[in-house]
């Protein structure tokens, strides 16, 4: 069962990897909307440092967002999830793997690159380190609840767009709280306020890790028969 | 009734509240009986189009008893 | 073999609440509910923007109350009643769980656009702000809205009835976590939106005179809703039926 | 492998595709070691038959019962299913495909060379599925039959796009497989020149 | 369709893919009212050949001559390519899909129900292609070749999928095809029984 | 040839608006896009209404991006692309169709929708006018442009993102003239400079209603073979 749960995830990995799919790809739009954003708003630097960690955690969103359908689509449309679904790997843990295998190639490589990005958009410094801390709490939850609009999804053809949409609600209070912590940071009234948004995200985060796969493999039954 | 419907200088406010609620009220009424009407009218069609055979099929598929 | 039992149990459960059954029973109550309908709004209208007293507070605008709180309620309802009857289909495969609650969502959508309307009409003279969006309780009917459209959406999207309802059922139970951040985010965050005022433990503590056009108006959109619903849910049975025609027309199902 | 005497029985089977029924009242009985080969018009529900049996499409009314198994599995996870898409990633070459359903399915990942042998792709281990022909690709899906042991095996018209040698060499394994008590259910237009196998033909009155 | 003499003539051609020579030296002259069927196992450069006939395929080497045809339009532009994917849209009716064609193809969209007649879909008309069996959906792809009159028919292993009623309908619309005049180039692995064929047999000595 | 053109155009708005992947969607995706933004950078009012107009474009381009893939590779997956070409229609033309398509179930959409979301954001009223005349010069090159990248990454497998990624230096100026024409009306000095970025988007605008269906056409050419 954990070779199966292995073999599985490796396989993810090495496919997103070869379609550069992978985090490299993830990275560069990443890149390219947070380069687009100040072209948007103007060369202020003052206002781009205000909304710096906005702007960063929009993006992120973003990117998770628009690499949801590779999580079931391809899978579902050349008949591999069918003799997945065949194994002896309980769904809810195919979920697992598959949205493990969708943060490592899309969320943790944004969160390396994040601080990169923040120096373009003149982030203070004091504002990393929360910033990066709540990052890596909470982009499993965008790929956890991503899993559930992805597996409601699956076979709808042309679903990537519907996806997004029944996964934003989801992803709001991901967004707020995230924010949240860095901005309490960069506000300078850091402490409690900053921890307890830190915090709540971290509820959220564990809450996606039981839901996303509960959830997702429901969907996956209800749309794979 | 001048007075009525000043609402004590919020009429901007208090008129469009109702207005908007009448409308969407009258907006879902109608559209929802529009959309029984047409129905019921293809089922009707459709059925005098078929036969008796393919009638009790629908219904049976429908979990209807043909009545 | 589990499956196999599961499936006859809800096979005998359909007997008992066939659509025949139910077109027959909604077509003797629509009238009724219609004419109580338009009685109780209508009386609550009258008290609503005639017989009773501006606030001292708020003044005239306080007749927003009548259509904002009903609205907000219903629009609550309306998805509680959508999750429970996702409930229902997906755990006893119950043939009329998802007609009800594919017809529920246009309509809560609709309440929950009218609070979200009558709210931002409130918020302008109130608070001096149309939106507010670090407002907890604002953010969230914002995102109720977007939930009911993204049902509304996914129902449009799949082809296939069955597998669209159980779909967009699990879609609904998920959203359903929404509901309590609603109701109790007064209560958790520091919002400018004020906490409940009827819907209390300790009972409501709004003056009787303004308590009376919101209870009328209150019964009045919840019967609307029930009308309304009732008219949707059986459009939406002929809807399959004609499907279930056409596909029959179209051959294939000829040897039933 | 070890297959104690299997046996399959299908009683009373409906099967309904976007609210029409294809077909009701199916019943047949099958066990270890035979072979049963699905026939009709197409649209007769072969395909949809095939997908209830491996756990894929809903049962809409009847009971399947599959004895002499393992009792703690479903029949669909007792099962291989080869169906009308091949389930290749493009980008994974031939070995590494092999590989993965073996680790997934519940074999070590070595020894995958004896399947792509049986099925006359061992030359070809290092290409990506991309660069198959159709052929070649429906070889790699049957693959699995043969990289992971499975006792029923379901076919859904395994010899499209098979060149003669090919189809010949399906049928060996085919027969060796019901040799050692398997059990194949197969749809398929064409005689498969299979030695002793039940015939069903489904929906004779079908519209076609 | 007035087809003046047809005549087809391909002199030493190679195709090339993924960077390896898939057959080189390839020559075969046709003319109107004759079929050409290609054999030989899997890989050995069927579809590869029908790719290249119907402009979909760079040319790696060698000549194809077209004459008799309109002499402003290419070969593709005057042949019906039948390949292993199917074309269709799950979304759109057996109805719309095939009008869809007549019309973007260059005649008026009514007249549709007599291809779907010869296909025997006619009852399937208001369906959508999504609720389409393989054999069906099969049966829809090839409706273009009556829809919309063109001289050429480039088929790869056209009766994939199709029962015997259906592939003895197919052999009879290919027969009146070439009774017209027409021209027919087929890949296939079983015999099609069309009465005189002429055969094609490729890469005896590829690999298989 | 023109009964061809009207056919192709007429199926493709057919397909979007069945798939529920048409105008509808784009707009509820607009929709939610501009709602999380405030959430990124918080409910500062002033601050909203500055980034306004640079906020409405990220989102418009986001939506045109988003559904980019639409244009040609769901044609190419199922074979219909070979035969889309071996009609009688120059294949210019049938990239125009394509594009031509695309604008109509996603720009025109998002246009009509944007006032709606102006309000939302905050948007003094003067803004509208010219924003709304940048919309209607801008989205068309928006589908246009991405035609090219839609065509040159046709046949990738989930090639949707490396088109985004190509097609975003060239979303580049319209995004800036078309904020530049809106920011010039808020900003109180309008006029001149706003009629200036108006009349560069404008040749922006035809300048990708050429450049897309050669440029399309030569990247399909080039992938079909
Ligand atoms: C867009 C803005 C607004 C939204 C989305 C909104 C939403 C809601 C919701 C969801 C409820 C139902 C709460 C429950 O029953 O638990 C509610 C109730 C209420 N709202 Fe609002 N509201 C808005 C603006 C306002 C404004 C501006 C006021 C007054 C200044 C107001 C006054 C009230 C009152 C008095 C109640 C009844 C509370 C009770 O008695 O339980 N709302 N609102
Ligand atoms: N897209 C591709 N890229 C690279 N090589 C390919 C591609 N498609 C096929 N090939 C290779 O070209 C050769 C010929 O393939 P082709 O599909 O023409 O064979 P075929 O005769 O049609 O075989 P089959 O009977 O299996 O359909 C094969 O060896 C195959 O590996
Ligand atoms: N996804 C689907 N949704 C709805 N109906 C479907 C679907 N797939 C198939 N059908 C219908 O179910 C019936 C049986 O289809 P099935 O694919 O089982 O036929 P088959 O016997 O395999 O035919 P073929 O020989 O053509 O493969 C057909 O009439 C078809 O129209
Ligand atoms: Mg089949
Ligand atoms: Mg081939």
């Amino acid at each position: 069962m954990t070779r199966a749960f292995f073999a599985l995830l490796a396989r993810d990995l090495r496919l997103a990897v070869r379609l550069g799919g992978g985090g490299g790809m993830a990275v560069f739009f990443f890149l390219v909307v947070i380069s687009l954003l100040p072209f948007g708003i103007g060369p202020d630097r003052e206002l781009l440092a205000k909304v710096a960690p906005g702007m960063l955690w929009v993006a992120l969103l973003l990117a998770a967002l628009l690499t949801l359908d590779r999580l079931f689509q391809a899978d579902y449309e050349d008949g591999s999830l069918d003799l997945l679904t065949m194994g002896l790997l309980p769904l809810e843990l195919i979920v697992v793997a598959k949205a493990l295998g969708h943060w490592l190639t899309t969320g943790l490589p944004l969160v390396v690159a994040a601080p990169l990005l923040g120096l373009m958009l003149n982030l203070p410094g004091e504002a990393y380190p929360p910033l990066i801390l709540a990052m890596l709490a909470g982009t499993p939850a965008l790929s956890f609840l991503g899993a559930i609009g992805a597996a409601l999804t699956v076979g709808v053809r042309r679903g990537g767009l519907l996806a997004s949409l029944l996964v934003m609600p989801f992803y709001v209070p991901v967004l707020i709280f995230g924010v949240g912590a860095a901005d309490a940071a960069t506000g300078g009234f850091a402490g409690e306020a900053g921890r307890q948004s830190l915090l709540l995200l971290g509820a959220v985060a564990l809450a996606s890790l039981v839901l996303g796969p509960l959830g997702g493999a429901a969907a996956l039954r209800a749309n794979l028969r | 009734m001048a007075e009525f419907f000043h609402m004590g200088g919020y009429a901007l406010f208090v008129w469009p509240a109702y207005g908007a609620a009448l409308l969407v009220a009258v907006a879902l009424i109608w559209q929802s009986i529009a959309d029984y009407r047409a129905q019921a009218r293809l089922v009707e069609t459709l059925e005098k189009a078929a036969g008796g055979r393919v009638r009790r099929a629908a219904h049976r598929q429908s979990g209807e008893d043909p009545s | 073999m589990a499956g196999m039992n599961m499936i006859s149990a809800a096979q005998r459960f359909h007997a008992y609440a066939n659509p025949a059954r139910f077109m027959a029973l909604s077509a003797r109550l629509l009238m009724p509910l219609a004419a109580l309908t338009a009685l109780l709004t209508g009386a609550g209208l009258w008290f609503a923007l005639a017989a009773s007293p501006p606030d001292y507070q708020q003044g005239e605008t306080v007749r927003i109350m009548y259509v904002h709180v009903p609205s907000a309620w219903l629009a609550m309802m309306g998805y509680g009643v959508m999750a429970v009857a996702s409930a229902v289909a997906l755990i006893f495969r119950h043939p009329l769980a998802d007609v009800c609650a594919k017809s529920a969502a246009p309509i809560g959508a609709a309440f929950t656009f009218l609070a979200l309307l009558t709210g931002s009409l409130w918020g302008a003279p109130m608070w001096g702000t149309w939106w507010e969006w670090g407002d907890a309780r604002l953010v969230s009917m914002l995102v109720l809205f977007f939930l009911y459209l993204g049902y509304m959406a996914l129902w449009a999207t799949i082809e296939e009835p069955v597998r669209a309802a159980r779909a967009a059922a699990v879609l609904a139970l998920v959203g359903s976590i929404n509901l309590p951040v609603i109701r109790y985010s007064v209560v958790w965050w520091n919002t400018l939106h004020q906490p409940a005022s009827v819907f209390r433990m300790d009972g409501p503590t709004i003056a009787p005179s303004m308590l009376l056009p919101l209870g009328l108006m209150g019964a009045g959109f919840t019967l609307l809703f029930v009308t309304l619903l009732l008219v949707r849910m059986r459009a939406e049975i002929l809807r399959r039926r004609v499907r279930n025609l056409r596909l029959a027309q179209a051959g294939g199902a000829g040897e039933v | 492998m070890t297959i104690s005497e299997l046996s399959l029985s299908v009683r009373d089977l409906a099967c309904e595709r976007g609210g029409r029924l294809v077909f009701e009242g199916l019943s047949f009985s099958l066990r270890g070691g035979e072979a049963l080969v699905l026939t009709g018009s197409n649209g007769a529900g072969k395909s949809s038959l095939l997908r209830q049996l491996a756990g894929l499409l809903d049962v809409a009314q009847g009971v399947m019962a599959f004895e002499g198994g393992d009792p703690e599995l479903s029949l669909g996870e007792q099962a291989h299913y080869v169906g009308h898409l091949d389930a290749l990633k493009p980008s994974m070459t031939v070995m590494e495909t092999v590989s993965f359903w073996r680790t997934y399915l519940g074999s070590i990942p070595e020894g995958a060379d004896t399947a792509l042998e049986a099925l006359g792709l061992a030359h070809l281990a290092d290409l990506p599925a991309a660069y198959l022909s159709a052929g070649q690709r429906r070889r790699l899906s049957l693959a699995r039959l043969i990289a992971v042991p499975r006792p029923v095996w379901l076919l859904d018209e395994p010899t499209v796009a098979l060149d003669a040698a090919s189809v010949a060499r399906l049928v060996a394994l085919m027969t060796s497989h019901l040799g050692q008590g398997g059990m194949i259910v197969a749809a398929t237009h064409l005689d498969l020149g299979l030695a002793e196998a039940r015939q069903l033909r489904l929906g004779a009155e079908a519209l076609t």
